[in-house]
């Protein structure tokens, strides 16, 4: 563990912020951090970027952190975990709701390798599209209809020739993904995607046990990105 | 088969090699269990007791340039739904059942519920819980009593984890007169580390217990005086990193070793340690159990 | 002067700086002891008891990748030798004499042949002598005995040297109920090596105590529990190696450190250790004595 | 600490004997290692080649090692210490006795580097002279006169024009190295030799404090080579 400085904090929303650390970390898209607040506790979050993280308030630690001032000191073990494999071909990625926070970094990432870039975004309404900016040209739907279409990320999903991309990276709410999986496993095409899964974790390092899945494999380490073939649901 | 030639066996339990899963690592459901078994001479599951104990909220794991420290708090689902989980375990590995209680009659009531376990682990050693642990373990006479009421209680081996954070020749003596089938030496050393920058200690717990490297030339030690004044097996845990760590607690005394922070490295550790040890033995043509104690005099 | 950043005052000892070389390291001989002086806060010599011990014989040191594993066996020339040769002493820094005795009486005795000595510190914990060190220093009665003859002997500062491998508190307070002016934590912790090629412990001891970085989170956690027991100063020992350690060793209660294994790796760790504290304390615009006990509640 | 196995022992006659490893270590003429026979002792000796120790039975531990037999298996801590600094100039090489051997390793080392090397060979008896082959060209002094002219290491060192040399080294007993040291410095060449120093040592590794030197100098970490100037006598 070492300890970073809170830099700059952008609050998107009441709900929604992006944490910006005092240095980069040598990080890929889909790899966490655990992140220390003193006084408080110790969460794992994705990095939205190599020097940031974009929190939801959730719980005490989340409502603390989302405003949380500038110059403090946070603890930080990582960056940890098995980040997503890039494609120099043809991507679609599947943001849903806070789950975009890895697939902004990727998205960043992607844009020098990839040949071309498609962009799923769904949400509960616009106040949790917080990275319409930086996913620009996409698809997006809310629930309540209050930005892009009416629906969920499924009515997007379904609508897309999924046969034309070489790799499809997805992450949101459980219940999204295991939706997502049932489908691609129908269509056979599950050995091409990638999912970042999330777990309540103790130790972030692979020792705890504690968000171990299914097959024996560890969100922290063997994780949180897994290709889907690889998931036992 | 050159596997053999790693065989060992523990107080009647027969084990493929000598390195068994530690307890409070990757135990807490059966899949993991599963999957390490593949590899291991067996696998001990997370503590537990009979009522389910929340443990210590985050951070409860630092790791640092020597080894672990951790203040999980015992954290546990409880006897009954622990049991439910670990009935998924299908390992080819024995099952090991680490049991943490505040008495005896505690103790004993835990092991009822996995009749299914293929040796039972004693938690007198858990450096960081107010009740249990090292609470209950650092007074040789209970430590009898709970090793007394838990034999009364199951006919399947049981093993006394004690400490290096006590006399650790006086508690495994009060272990062995209870009627102990072995004594697991040593659970993790308390300690803690404090950040320099925000001036507050890490851990949620303030302290907790060292595992890894660093301890083991602590936990050699114990298993050496362990073997100079017992007679039942023992069994080496604190650092195996290495196969020369393997091969250095059997030279000490124990029969077999537990792995633990070295998880943190790989999850292929144990795998890695097999493949070593089986060349090692093969280079000095001997079956392993032949190191047990060989460094006494 | 920014050196006065670092000075602290321990029980009326003045020093410009925490960094107090630790005893056995380096402390046989005026000339050793006066090169060092020359950035050390203070300067322990190395422990001595009525009469010459001859101590193990070789190998009585042996390093692993995370520390030092030691049994040297309080060897010494005796008192009166040892007082001819530490009159050579002409340091800048405070000259601590350290005493090893088996009775009460034995300690206060050896006192007396160092009248120029600027404190005493008190052997209670040396994990490898049969007749000194832990042997007597984990019963808290006869330390409280000890002490309290040796406070009777002399006027000098009292600094009591205790072991993780006891109750570090229980120990601690029984010195401070004898008097002492400070309490050292820790010596070395029990431990042992055993080479795994020609199957024999490479200490001829057989075992001895470990240093180095690896005992660092064991020692902070006595200095912790110390500092939150009792009221006299507390001087943190164990595995210092960097001046983040000692920043680590303040906060959790040292008023001062010592710093004995890092030697191995230089002897100018000291005068390092030195700079890098002024570079800290000029950095967070602080004396160091304002660390003192700060991770605390 | 390490382990390595005797290769070979070469018994030069009764009272010596070279034992070589089965491995070279990284080493530099004028280091030495802790050598453990197990059961006996730990004890420092003078590399006197990448891969050997020669050495003399004077106590329990050199007389059983110099019968050594080959296989067995010692325990090693090293190479240890300050080695020689080597000269592109003309060298002088001074060996008395035993303290031939780590002047052995460097006459080797020197052959490629130095422009030219004289060396002064003295010992009690020719029994004691067992480096002559590894020195070649060399002038020579028993102190029985069996071999060499009938003198000391100082009858060859007095007739000697040392200030033609760049650079003299020596080692042997401590008393010949005193004569060596008191005669070097009223010459006022004492910057220009180094001297290897003997010292009873328990650690080996700088943190004991049992070798070290009147100016506080530790013989086993800041020597066993000094330069004469550091030495204080």
């Amino acid at each position: 563990m070492f300890t970073v400085k809170i830099e700059e904090v952008i609050e998107h929303n009441e709900r929604y912020s992006t944490i910006i650390f005092d240095r980069s970390f040598r990080a890929y898209p889909g790899q966490f951090i655990m992140l220390h607040v003193f006084g408080l506790e110790e969460i794992p979050l994705s990095l939205s970027s190599e020097n940031s993280v974009t929190v939801k308030a959730v719980g005490e630690t989340t409502r603390y952190l989302v405003k949380i001032k500038p110059g403090t000191r946070v603890g930080v073990k990582g960056p940890l975990g098995n980040p997503f494999s890039p494609t120099s071909g043809k991507a679609l990625i599947i943001a849903a709701g806070i789950g975009a926070a890895p697939l902004a970094f990727l998205q960043k990432f992607l844009e020098k390798y990839a040949e071309e870039i498609s962009t799923i975004y769904a949400a509960r309404s616009y106040d949790d599209l917080i990275f319409l900016e930086s996913f620009g040209e996409c698809r997006v739907a809310t629930e309540d209809g209050s930005y892009g279409e009416q629906g969920t990320v499924f009515d997007l999903v379904y609508s897309e020739d999924l046969e034309e991309y070489d790799r499809i990276y997805a992450c949101g709410p459980e219940i999204v993904l295991r939706g997502l999986y049932n489908y691609f496993k129908e269509l056979g095409i599950e050995k091409r995607v990638e999912m970042s899964l999330e777990r309540y974790m103790k130790c972030g390092i692979g020792v705890c046990g504690s968000c171990v899945i299914g097959n024996g494999m560890r969100v922290c380490v063997e994780g949180p990105v897994f290709n889907c073939a690889d998931i036992v649901w | 088969m050159e596997e053999s030639l790693l065989e060992v066996e523990v107080a009647g339990l027969k084990m493929r090699n000598p390195l068994i899963l530690a307890s409070g690592i990757l135990g807490s459901y059966a899949s993991s269990l599963n999957r390490i078994s593949e590899h291991a001479g067996a696998v001990i599951s997370k503590s537990v007791g009979v009522e389910e104990v929340e443990g210590y909220k985050n951070p409860v794991v630092v790791n640092y340039s020597h080894g672990i420290i951790n203040a999980v708090g015992l954290s546990s689902p409880g006897a009954v739904k622990f049991a439910e989980e670990l009935k998924a375990y299908k390992g080819s590995a024995p099952l090991i059942v680490s049991v943490f209680g505040s008495s005896p009659e505690e103790f004993a009531k835990v092991t009822s519920h996995f009749p299914f376990a293929s040796a039972f682990e004693l938690n007198l050693s858990c450096p960081h819980s107010e009740k249990y642990g090292l609470t209950v373990g650092s007074d040789p006479d209970l430590v009898k009593e709970i090793v007394k009421k838990v034999k009364k209680a199951t006919n399947k081996p049981v093993f006394a984890k004690v400490s290096a954070n006590v006399d650790v020749v006086e508690v495994g003596k009060a272990a062995e007169e209870g009627g102990a089938d072995g004594i697991v030496a040593i659970n993790t050393v308390k300690g803690m580390r404090i950040d320099i920058f925000t001036k507050k200690p890490i851990l949620s717990n303030i302290s907790g217990g060292v595992s890894g490297s660093a301890i083991k030339p602590i936990a050699i030690k114990c298993v050496w005086d362990l073997y100079e004044e017992l007679e039942i097996p023992i069994i080496g845990s604190g650092g195996v990193t290495t196969w020369r760590d393997v091969v250095e607690f059997m030279l000490a005394g124990a029969s077999a070793v537990e792995v633990g922070s070295v998880m943190y490295y790989s999850l292929r550790a144990i795998y890695s340690l097999k493949e070593s040890l089986i060349a090692y033995a093969r280079m000095v043509n001997c079956k392993l159990e032949e190191l047990i104690g060989a460094a006494h005099g």
